[in-house]
């Protein structure tokens, strides 16, 4: 429940940083679906394997936009292999927990950030991110 | 900041005169109203009373009340009470897809216990065919149960209608039930026109205190008790009266009747304004509910492009009180039910926001609202990836 | 005339300090806790500090406590909630002859649904024997309910020598419930060191508002739903909180723990002079309960050759508010059960009369009644056939 | 229950008429047993079959005492015929009405003024009150 939300997770709600579109990304991931009410794109731009722009647009609820701040200023400025690291768990652990019916959302950032390097890997390299798929399944329907 | 509340379907304020009527019952007049001494007797003639202005409310006899611990407790009481009390006779239940969850939940524990469970569509403005409630009784139909006005969307069903037909087809034979919690001294009830057996109330909805309704019986009907124990409400629903939030349920019913009586349309006129100021101000915004057909202090909208949580925490922010049909209000991930019965897409019946109105709105606030309101949606959509 | 109220077990007047504390969440933080802004989340956290005072005054966690609408749904929704729930594990259920009908009641009602109920008797005291709980118990058993203390003769049973018998026996597989209504906030209670699984309590008993009460469950205790509908006191107990009811029993049970840990004696001392006062000026009285281990408040006699409504109605007409255990006081011919189950011939519990004391009783209030009772007596035996 | 007692009741149960015993009474009827936690007795002088005196003892409770009182009030003065005539719903019409759970007291006040006069026949006349037996089945347990 938003009544449970902490002031972390409502600072990052009402004043999230990193939304918009980045033009000449270098890797763009969506993750999310209407059905489950939230979908988040993250758009990233990477020079000399380092994350040095990010940007988001996202439809869902307090949790899932502030979780897409958080996600996306947890990463900025790291290497890709650092970015990788990051779980949900980590993102909802910086936003101070979230409500248990909200940690769907964590998962999706996650996902949405993995998702971009992987469309960043696959278009430098050609060879996208190994043995992952998101969460969707997982957290969907 | 004045907060500004737009949520009066979720509850009410208790009118300070409600208050008033309640405060003695609390320390001074505090008897338990089975006991036979003085104590309990004053107690007793308040529960009395009070049932006396609940009835008149709804155009029943006293005896036909009673109460319970609110809205949900009245529908539990009706479904396993009218369930038990004719198993014998035939195990289906037919109600409808937009039913509280205080209906579908009881109907859900009723399916493991045997009992079939006929949930009926609707239309895209929600509302009931009566034919379809005709043409889906058989011989072993023993309850029908449909709500007056839903919760969320504020369509107002043809009860009078659907009771016309049940009694024509099952005459003695089926009960049937209306959850009338969103209506009861919102619109003007007589539990004779409207053709019902047993309806459902809530103090809490009509400027009453919350932990008290009622559950209407017409005479006759055959209802086993759900809360089993002493021989309170002539042995029909035991505990110890909870005396005070009675006697505020019967003022809240006595002030009902007068306002109903006064034909006022102040509530239904800020309402349109409400909703002639959003469709002015901001593209890609539907209507959900019947145009017409609904409660005059119901506006629900569904925003394109945008979640309704996020809409409901930002104007919060405003110190503006709404309510959404948005999964995030319900601890699930699906979004209202009520909204997908209607047709509406999963993206939009996410993006659904509820304004009631009730006795203290003003034209202000509805102004403050419509000023106030476009900013957010902006906001929000900016940082929506839907929105092209 | 003055009047003198010595009926606290049917009901106590809700303490000033606790009328003043639900005071604002009638008309001013009247938000549904479930709403997401800021109205509901006041309310929301007003429930959540109640929750964490009821619990602590019993030892539990807050997220043990589930809210009801008073003792009788907590004590259905305890026998119903269990056996649901364990249905498939076995059907019987324990429970004894002297709890009150809110227990019995719903006990009858799971008997007619294919459960085994076992009644155990009590001795001359009221009391249960421990080792007969222990011997009743079968590869079927799930649940074991047995009352804290009687609300009518007052004996307080050995529920913590149960308690760990019940789980020698049937560690996780018995749930083992007690009816406190009677008990929490007149005796110190510690869930654990009793060894429940579940535990009832009512806030009327305790000087809160009638028509609210809780259920304790402990941890990982399989239990269905009683009221559904919406998903409040996450998910087990369905219907808009009873929030200035729910303030209002949070704050009863923190004066109540104060009391307790007062180790007042006040109440007790004032019940053995009644006693003394009315044996030593009425012949032919027998004192009905356990002569010790019995509730401070309560004290419960007999008097030959005179029925217990008549005294009740006399008593009332000096302005002095009892209870009898005589047929009338409950609609039936019979008198009560608790009595009967003591082995009470029929013409002692018709002559039952119960006092019981409480916060604002006075040694003055005790002297008058010991004053006035004997007048009444002897007037009511002069007309008696059986006195000769 | 004792609290829709109507007024009529609770005068003639707080000032019962009648109570009492009469030594060298002409019929003697007790109806009721301690199990209904109601017990009866009544005693009648008859002269020139007319019902001279009457007295009552009652165990039981308001409606109890009430009825005894009521139904004594009724029949003094009367033949035994008009006495006879009394039945249950007079007391209790006399007594504006009892509570439904109560109509038995006034059951009990009739079979215990019947009881009474078949005592007074048996005695005077040797033979009792024909076809008459007291409801003790009825309204007992
Ligand atoms: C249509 C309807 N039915 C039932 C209920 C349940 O009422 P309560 O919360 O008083 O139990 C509500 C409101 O919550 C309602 O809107
Ligand atoms: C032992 C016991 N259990 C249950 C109850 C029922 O409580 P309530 O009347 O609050 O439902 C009572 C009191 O009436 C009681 O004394």
């Amino acid at each position: 429940m938003a009544g449970s939300y902490s002031d972390k997770v409502m600072d990052h709600f009402r004043n999230p940083r990193n939304v918009g579109e980045i033009p000449d990304a270098d890797g763009i991931g969506q993750v999310g679906n209407p059905v489950c009410g939230d979908i988040m794109k993250v758009y990233i731009k990477v020079k000399d394997n380092i994350i040095t722009d990010i940007k988001f647009k996202t439809f869902g609820c307090g949790a899932a936009i502030a979780t897409s701040s958080m996600a996306t200023e947890l990463i900025k400025g790291k290497t890709i292999e650092e970015a990788l690291k990051l779980t949900n768990r980590a993102v909802a652990d910086a936003l101070d927990g979230l409500p248990p019916v909200k940690m769907h959302c964590s998962v999706l950032a996650e996902d949405a950030i993995k998702s971009a390097i992987d469309d960043y890997l696959k278009k430098s390299t050609g060879v996208g991110l190994q043995g992952w798929t998101t969460h969707n399944e997982e957290h969907g329907h | 900041m004045k907060r500004i509340y737009l949520d009066y379907a979720a509850t009410t304020p208790v009118h300070p005169d409600v208050a008033a009527a309640m405060q003695p019952y609390f320390s001074e007049k505090f008897g338990n109203p089975s006991s036979l001494h003085s104590f309990g007797q004053e107690a007793r003639r308040a529960v009395e009373k009070a049932r006396e202005d609940v009835a008149a409310l709804i155009g029943a006899l006293p005896e036909e009340i009673i109460f319970t611990s609110g809205g949900t407790e009245a529908n539990n009481f009706a479904l396993n009470g009218v369930a038990y009390a004719n198993e014998k006779k035939g195990n289906k239940i037919i109600t409808t897809a937009i039913e509280h969850h205080a209906i579908l939940e009881p109907c859900h524990f009723l399916k493991t216990r045997g009992f079939e469970i006929t949930c009926l569509p609707v239309d895209k403005f929600g509302l009931i065919d009566p034919e379809l409630v005709w043409h889906s009784i058989t011989e072993k139909t023993i309850l029908v149960s449909v709500m007056h006005a839903n919760n969320e969307i504020g369509t107002v069903e043809p009860i009078a209608e659907i009771g016309a037909r049940v009694k024509r087809q099952g005459a003695g034979k089926i009960s049937f039930h209306t959850d009338a919690v969103q209506t009861v001294g919102m619109l003007p009830i007589d539990v004779n026109k409207l053709g019902v057996d047993l309806l459902s109330m809530s103090a809490h909805k009509l400027y009453g205190p919350k932990g008290v309704g009622a559950l209407y019986v017409r005479k006759g009907t055959r209802l086993n008790p759900f809360l089993r124990g002493g021989g309170q409400e002539r042995n029909r629903r035991a505990s110890t009266e909870n005396v005070p939030g009675i006697v505020g349920f019967g003022q809240a019913c006595v002030m009902a009747a007068q306002r109903l009586a006064s034909d006022d349309n102040r509530i239904k006129l800020l309402r349109d304004r409400l909703l002639a100021g959003i469709m002015k101000n901001i593209p890609d915004v539907v209507l959900n509910g019947h145009p017409n057909l609904r409660l005059d202090k119901n506006l629900n909208i569904s925003v394109k492009y945008v979640e309704g949580e996020a809409l409901l925490l930002n104007l919060d922010f405003e110190g503006i009180a709404v309510s959404t049909g948005s999964a995030c209000s319900s601890g699930t991930l699906d979004p209202s039910h009520v909204l997908l019965a209607i047709g509406l897409p999963h993206e939009l019946a996410h993006g659904s926001i509820r304004f009631t109105l009730g006795h203290w709105t003003t034209a202000e606030e509805i102004d403050r609202v419509i000023a106030v309101f476009p900013k957010i949606v902006e906001k929000l959509r900016q940082m929506s990836p839907l929105k092209k």
